[in-house]
């Protein structure tokens, strides 16, 4: 995205989604890292948060994101062949299909999560995803869980997390 | 088999034997030609030089005929033609400005193109589709000993390189050496230029270019050029003569459509190849593979 | 529509590729790398004016070579749309004058009449031609490869309804 | 959750992060939030004035958890951390923003990029509260290193490290050690003789007790971690008893398949299936090519090297050996590959003769090549004019975007070596720009351009055979334009040598897969930083030097190589190292012993105790990758320093605002 659209896109008083982003701390925070110090620009409008692994992304993450007000989640980790923890990211990738039958239950389009491969070196990658999906989910328009849900997924026991675990691979 | 068939403007005049043979060729092949309905002049190069979208939309008209013949192909076999006619496929699909003003100006004429229609090379037909062993089982008359200089010219597979190496095409090569031809893969002056529309004006800039192909030919011990391109057979062979005048040289290589050698290999009778049509004469050719 | 690769024309490093594989650079005013360097230089108009455009016989030698993807073909095409539409074709080239013809016998026709072509080339630029020419005339007339009569499709004012809109739609956008 | 007191630091960095985000704003806000009780800004908190604040807000004004919102925490965490720890504060309870990588440097627009950096900075303050104190684990260290290639980076890191007493495996998978560099004749500027200094460092690497060298040896695989490296070296049967085999190359001589084509010369000689790769090869043992011998191919020979071989060293029964090995910290040095010029059709290599590569080139001017050093063309004479095209598949958008760095000197060393040999020989340099950047390069181009060197700027279009002219007759036709006059020129000539850029090894991608790490976008290997640690890479204890890296000449490979070895042995040095406690536990408890996360662990860190009918983790093989924590269906396993509810937590305090 260009210096000029991006800043349209900020004066205008357009829909602005709020995006959380799951990072691998191997490949994908750096690839971010990398953005940053190569001074690429992209919408502001995903806020990173580290894990190790994008294994370690678990179904009630999103959930949980979506419903605190989140209207898009991205999960970013190393190429297939390339995770840290052999095939932490395998199982991400195997995971992913169930999450999104999970969101799909919920009656909420795919594309609000999205999963990418994002290495160390590929800065200019992760600004074009973000950038991308900002776009997307722009016009997918908000979600709006926060002010529907009355169930906090995030605690054990009531009726979301419930489904999530059911959604679980077993 | 069959295929809608652009002949291409030349294929009436300075190349209509490239067409007679084409046909010719295709019809032992057990292949029919359907003539494309009311096909127009490409646009060639000259058309580009006034309005780039006008080009686009003459050529998108042939190929909104194609798809309205329901057909999802079509067969060139003018270099000139395929790479104007493919270079509109291939910027109405990256330029979705370039689709809409196209489909616009073909809307004013009642027409659409959806940009679906492949344009294939008549070579890239030959060897991908029809197959070396398919072709190779209906030879009859193998061209052993001849020794072919495959010319490809620019526009063969520059810039598009769709079926064949952008910088190095071998599909003629292939083609002829199972039909037997002692080829000349090597041949390093096959896709230089012949010129093109300059021979008439800048007749010294082609002439020059046509004296370098005409070198590297005699150089390599070529029997004969072998073309895929009117414009390219016409100012190798055409042209000659002038050559010889402008160079004091004395060239006297035969030069014949890819076209009227494979159909020879493939048992059509010279005259159904129009090859008595050639300014520098085929008879060595003839005389040099066995009946 | 935006110069063609004019991105990619920042990158450029003068390397050569395309003037030494250019067939006929060496008539040119200007070889292709100093059309890209004057393009930068900001001084389009001396290209535009030169020859060097009316030297393009569009070989793509230089499309495909150049280590920085600038697809200089196109931008031959695109300097000698400049040049027609700001009359600014050089008066030694016959090109333009080649190009015109062209266009129009496909506009009249729907297809090029080679014969015409010639014959109206020959009759407005280069009276010599015919002379010089007599000779391959006659073997390809009588070996039937000069018909006298053009081809005229029936689709031949669908042609200039195109143009017409197209015009038309330049025209609107300026 | 109790009373917490945080301390939040939000860093100016100049103006890297303040020219973009409203720092005061930030502090402002965050002032506000939950349970922070301080919120400064300073200039540059990585200095020690600016981690004194967090000390002194530890110890006068009693912070119990701290947020440092400066750079991304690869940078400096571990700075900030130790300043908690000195200041008293658990290392743990301190959580870094990363609001320049990810905010200021990427983000145009001030407001915009002021309200991503609370988000940045509210997760981390929500979370904070539920960090728990954390130890890190303090696991042992193999003192023992390996190199793995044996070109002049392995062989210098090698060595460096064999001084300080350490033990070092060197890895090789050649028949012997000396890479690229054995190959080369001379050296650019001094051109002092590649072999002359090289070759010392190779036998000392082969006499040096410390090192262990496994040539003709590859590494298969790679388990655990800093400190506590597991590698699995597979030793190709030579065929050869290393232990009785002399070197004496009589088998060599009496083998008779020999037209083998010698990799070491570039396949311009032959060598024999049994054979010593070159002269001064260390180990200097003979390698029977399984691939070539009649023998071990199943055809019929009467093996007159067993004949004639004294010390009967030959036993074509060999097998190949896995080795397991234990070691602290790994050298990568596998060197690079030529970029092979074939792609290039224009150049026509391979298909018209006297076209050659820089390397072909450095073994035909080497006194110990092919040619015994005499500079000649196929058809043995000395060629009247050479043209030296540079750039080939380097600087090309078609091929390798980068540039090669070593090229145009290189090319300039070819240049005076032709004339050194051959002073009546014209030499042209086709060059697009001249980059002699080193320590007497320019002088040394300068001295070339005395030695009446034709060069001509602008990159070679086409090498033609066809002759348009007599005096082309039967040349070598190198079609370039002369950028500086103008002008394209036809350069007639008998030979012409391509200047290849220098590539990353083919399998470059799997090796680093295997060792886990990554690689750059150019396919080299890819450092953890770019500047300040460039022969360190993500995975602790595994550091890069050499081509492995990026094309470099060989003061600078031999400089990193030094920079590696001592990385290595500022690790392997110590009796203990710290790693990471961000591990897994499981509760017994709560655990129903379903076995999915053990199917699951990719280092076989968890295991079903049977009597407890639980899965628990072995905490030494535990890596943290939370995949056990994310597949339970009822959350047991948990993550220190990733609990769900401190990931929960940090959502919730990114959608805050």
């Amino acid at each position: 995205m260009t210096a000029a659209s991006e800043k349209e896109s900020r004066v205008s008083d357009q829909f602005e989604p709020r995006l959380i982003g799951f990072l691998c701390r191997w490949c994908s925070y750096n690839g971010a890292d990398l953005a940053g110090t190569s001074r690429m620009k992209y919408p502001p409008n995903l806020v990173p948060i580290k894990t190790n692994c994008s294994g370690r992304v678990d179904p009630t993450h999103i959930m949980k994101a979506l419903a605190e007000g989140a209207d898009g989640v991205l999960i970013a980790g190393c190429h297939p062949g390339d995770c840290h923890y052999i095939n932490g990211n395998y199982r991400t990738a195997g995971r992913f299909p169930l999450m999104h039958k999970l969101l799909e239950q919920l009656g909420l389009e795919p594309g609000r999560v999205r999963l990418e491969w994002v290495s160390a070196a590929e800065g200019d990658k992760f600004a074009r995803v973000v950038t991308e999906f900002t776009e997307e989910i722009r016009a997918l328009g908000p979600l709006g869980w926060r002010t529907q849900t009355d169930v906090d997924p995030a605690k054990p026991g009531t009726a979301a997390s419930d489904r999530v675990e059911e959604a679980v691979p077993a | 088999m069959k295929y809608l068939y652009f002949p291409g403007c030349s294929a009436e005049a300075t190349g209509k034997a490239y067409d007679i043979s084409t046909r010719a060729m295709m019809e032992k092949l057990g292949v029919e030609l359907v003539e494309l309905d009311d096909w127009n002049c490409c646009g060639a190069t000259s058309y580009f030089s006034v309005r780039e979208l006008d080009s686009f939309a003459i050529a998108a008209r042939n190929l909104a005929i194609a798809q309205e013949m329901g057909d999802d192909e079509v067969c060139v076999i003018c270099n000139a033609c395929y790479t104007t006619l493919a270079k509109t496929n291939r910027y109405m699909a990256e330029d979705p400005r370039i689709f809409e003003a196209v489909n616009g100006a073909l809307g004013a004429v009642g027409r659409s193109y959806d940009g679906k229609v492949k344009v294939r090379h008549i070579v890239d037909i030959l060897v991908n589709d029809i197959g070396l062993e398919a072709v190779t089982e209906r030879v009859s008359r193998r061209l052993t000993g001849l020794r072919v200089a495959p010319y490809y010219g620019c526009q063969f597979s520059r810039p598009m390189g769709s079926f064949d190496d952008v910088q190095l095409p071998t599909t003629m090569d292939r083609l002829f050496e199972a039909m037997g031809a002692d080829v000349i893969t090597d041949f390093d002056a096959k896709t230089d230029c012949c010129g093109g529309m300059m021979m008439l004006t800048r007749e010294d800039a082609a002439l020059r270019l046509c004296h370098e192909l005409l070198t590297a030919a005699r150089q390599y011990k070529a029997d004969v050029l072998v073309a895929a391109c009117p414009l390219c057979e016409m100012n190798l062979e055409g042209y000659q003569p002038r050559v010889n005048k402008t160079y004091g040289t004395d060239f006297n290589i035969p030069v014949m459509y890819f076209t009227q050698l494979a159909g020879l290999a493939l048992g059509a009778d010279p005259k159904q190849l129009a090859m008595e049509k050639q300014v520098v004469s085929c008879d060595p050719v003839l005389a040099a593979i066995p009946a | 529509m935006a110069m063609p690769s004019g991105e990619k024309i920042k990158i450029c490093q003068q390397c050569g590729t395309c003037t030494g594989s250019c067939p006929t650079s060496y008539l040119m005013d200007y070889g292709p790398r100093e059309v890209i360097a004057a393009f930068r230089a900001g001084m389009i108009d001396k290209v535009v004016k030169s020859n060097t455009i009316w030297l393009c016989t569009s070989c793509y030698y230089c499309t495909v070579r150049c280590p920085a993807g600038i697809k200089i073909t196109d931008l031959m095409y695109e300097l000698k749309r400049m040049a027609i539409k700001y009359d600014l074709t050089p008066k030694t080239s016959r090109n333009p004058a080649m190009t015109k013809i062209f266009v129009d016998s496909v506009r009249k026709h729907g297809r090029n009449h080679e014969v015409e072509l010639m014959a109206k080339f020959m009759l407005t630029k280069d009276w010599s031609l015919p002379f010089k020419f007599w000779q391959l005339g006659l073997k390809l007339f009588t070996a039937g490869r000069m018909p006298l009569t053009a081809t005229n499709i029936r689709g031949r004012e669908e042609l200039e309804k195109i143009s017409a809109y197209l015009e038309a739609q330049e025209a609107n956008a300026q | 959750m109790a009373e917490e007191k945080i301390g939040v630091y939000i860093c100016h960095c100049g103006t890297n992060i303040a020219g973009t985000v409203d720092v005061e704003e930030v502090t402002r806000w965050a002032a506000e939030q939950p349970n922070v009780a301080i919120a400064r800004e300073y200039k540059y908190m990585c200095s020690d004035p600016g981690q004194d604040l967090i000390k002194q807000d530890i110890k006068e004004n009693g912070i119990t958890r701290a947020v440092v919102a400066a750079c991304s925490p690869t940078m400096h965490e571990p700075t900030f951390r130790k300043a908690a720890g000195d200041g008293g504060l658990n290392p743990y309870l301190l959580q870094m923003a990363n609001i320049r990588e990810h905010c200021s440097w990427v983000t145009i627009d001030h407001d915009a990029a002021t309200e991503k950096a609370k988000r940045i900075l509210g997760a981390q303050i929500h979370r904070l509260p539920l960090n728990v104190p954390l130890q890190p684990i303090e696991v042992p260290v193999n003192p023992n290193v390996m190199v793995v290639g044996g070109g002049i980076a392995g062989i210098e890191a090698a060595l460096k490290l064999a001084a300080t007493g350490k033990k070092v495996y060197l890895v090789e998978r050649d028949p012997s050690i000396g890479g690229h560099m054995a190959m080369f004749d001379k050296t650019f500027p001094t051109l002092d003789c590649a072999a002359c200094i090289l070759t010392p460092k190779m036998s000392a690497a082969g006499k040096e007790p410390n090192i262990e060298m496994l040539a003709y040896s590859e590494v298969t695989q790679v388990d655990g971690y800093v400190g506590n490296f597991k590698v699995k070296v597979k030793k190709k049967a030579r065929f050869i008893d290393t232990d009785k085999c002399t070197g004496c190359a009589l088998c060599t001589e009496a083998c008779v398949v020999r037209k083998v084509p010698s990799e070491f010369d570039m396949g311009l000689s032959k060598r024999a299936a049994a054979y010593i790769p070159f002269p001064q090869a260390v180990p200097l043992r003979a390698t029977i090519d399984p691939t070539r011998c009649l023998t071990l191919t199943g055809k019929k020979c009467k093996q007159p090297c067993v004949a004639a071989c004294g010390p009967e060293a030959i036993d074509f029964e060999q097998k190949d050996e896995e080795l397991e090995l234990e070691v602290g910290a790994i050298i990568m040095a596998t060197g690079f590959q030529l970029w092979d010029p074939t792609p290039e059709t224009r150049y026509s290599y391979g298909k018209l003769d006297n076209v050659i590569s820089s390397l072909e080139f450095e073994r035909i001017s080497n006194a110990s090549g092919p040619t015994g050093g005499h500079i000649v063309c196929k058809n043995g004479e000395a060629p009247k004019s050479v043209a030296i095209l540079h750039c080939v598949g380097s600087r090309d958008d078609n091929h390798q975007e980068f540039c090669s760095r070593v090229c145009c000197m290189y090319s300039l060393k070819f240049a005076h070596l032709i004339k050194e040999h051959l002073p009546e020989t014209e030499v042209y340099e086709c060059y697009i720009d001249m980059r002699t950047y080193g320590k007497g390069y320019e002088e040394f181009y300068k001295r070339l351009m005395n030695e009446s060197v034709h060069f001509i700027r602008g990159r070679a279009a086409e090498v033609s055979a066809v002759a348009l002219s007599p005096e082309e007759q039967g040349e070598l036709v190198v079609k370039v334009e002369d950028t500086l006059l103008g002008i394209t020129r036809r350069l007639p000539v008998d030979m012409v040598i391509l200047s290849s850029g220098l590539a990353p090894r083919a399998d470059a991608k799997a090796t680093s897969q295997i060792f886990g790490f990554g690689c750059s976008s150019n396919g080299f290997f890819l450092e953890r930083h770019p500047k300040l640690e460039p022969v360190s890479t993500v995975t602790d204890g595994i550091f890069i030097a050499g081509c492995c890296q990026y094309p470099k000449d060989i003061p600078d490979t031999v400089a990193q190589a030094g920079a590696a070895a001592a990385g290595a042995l500022a690790l392997v040095d110590n009796a203990t190292v710290k790693v990471e406690p961000t591990i897994s536990y499981i509760d017994p408890e709560k655990c129903s012993g379903c076995h999915i996360c053990v199917g699951l662990c990719p280092h076989a860190a968890i295991q079903y105790n049977a009597e407890k009918d639980a899965a628990e983790v072995i905490e030494a093989a535990c890596k943290g990758c939370g995949v056990c924590v994310a597949a339970c269906g009822s959350g047991v396993p948990q993550q220190r320093g990733y609990l769900d509810e401190q990931i929960f937590a940090e959502i919730e305090g990114a959608l805050v605002v």
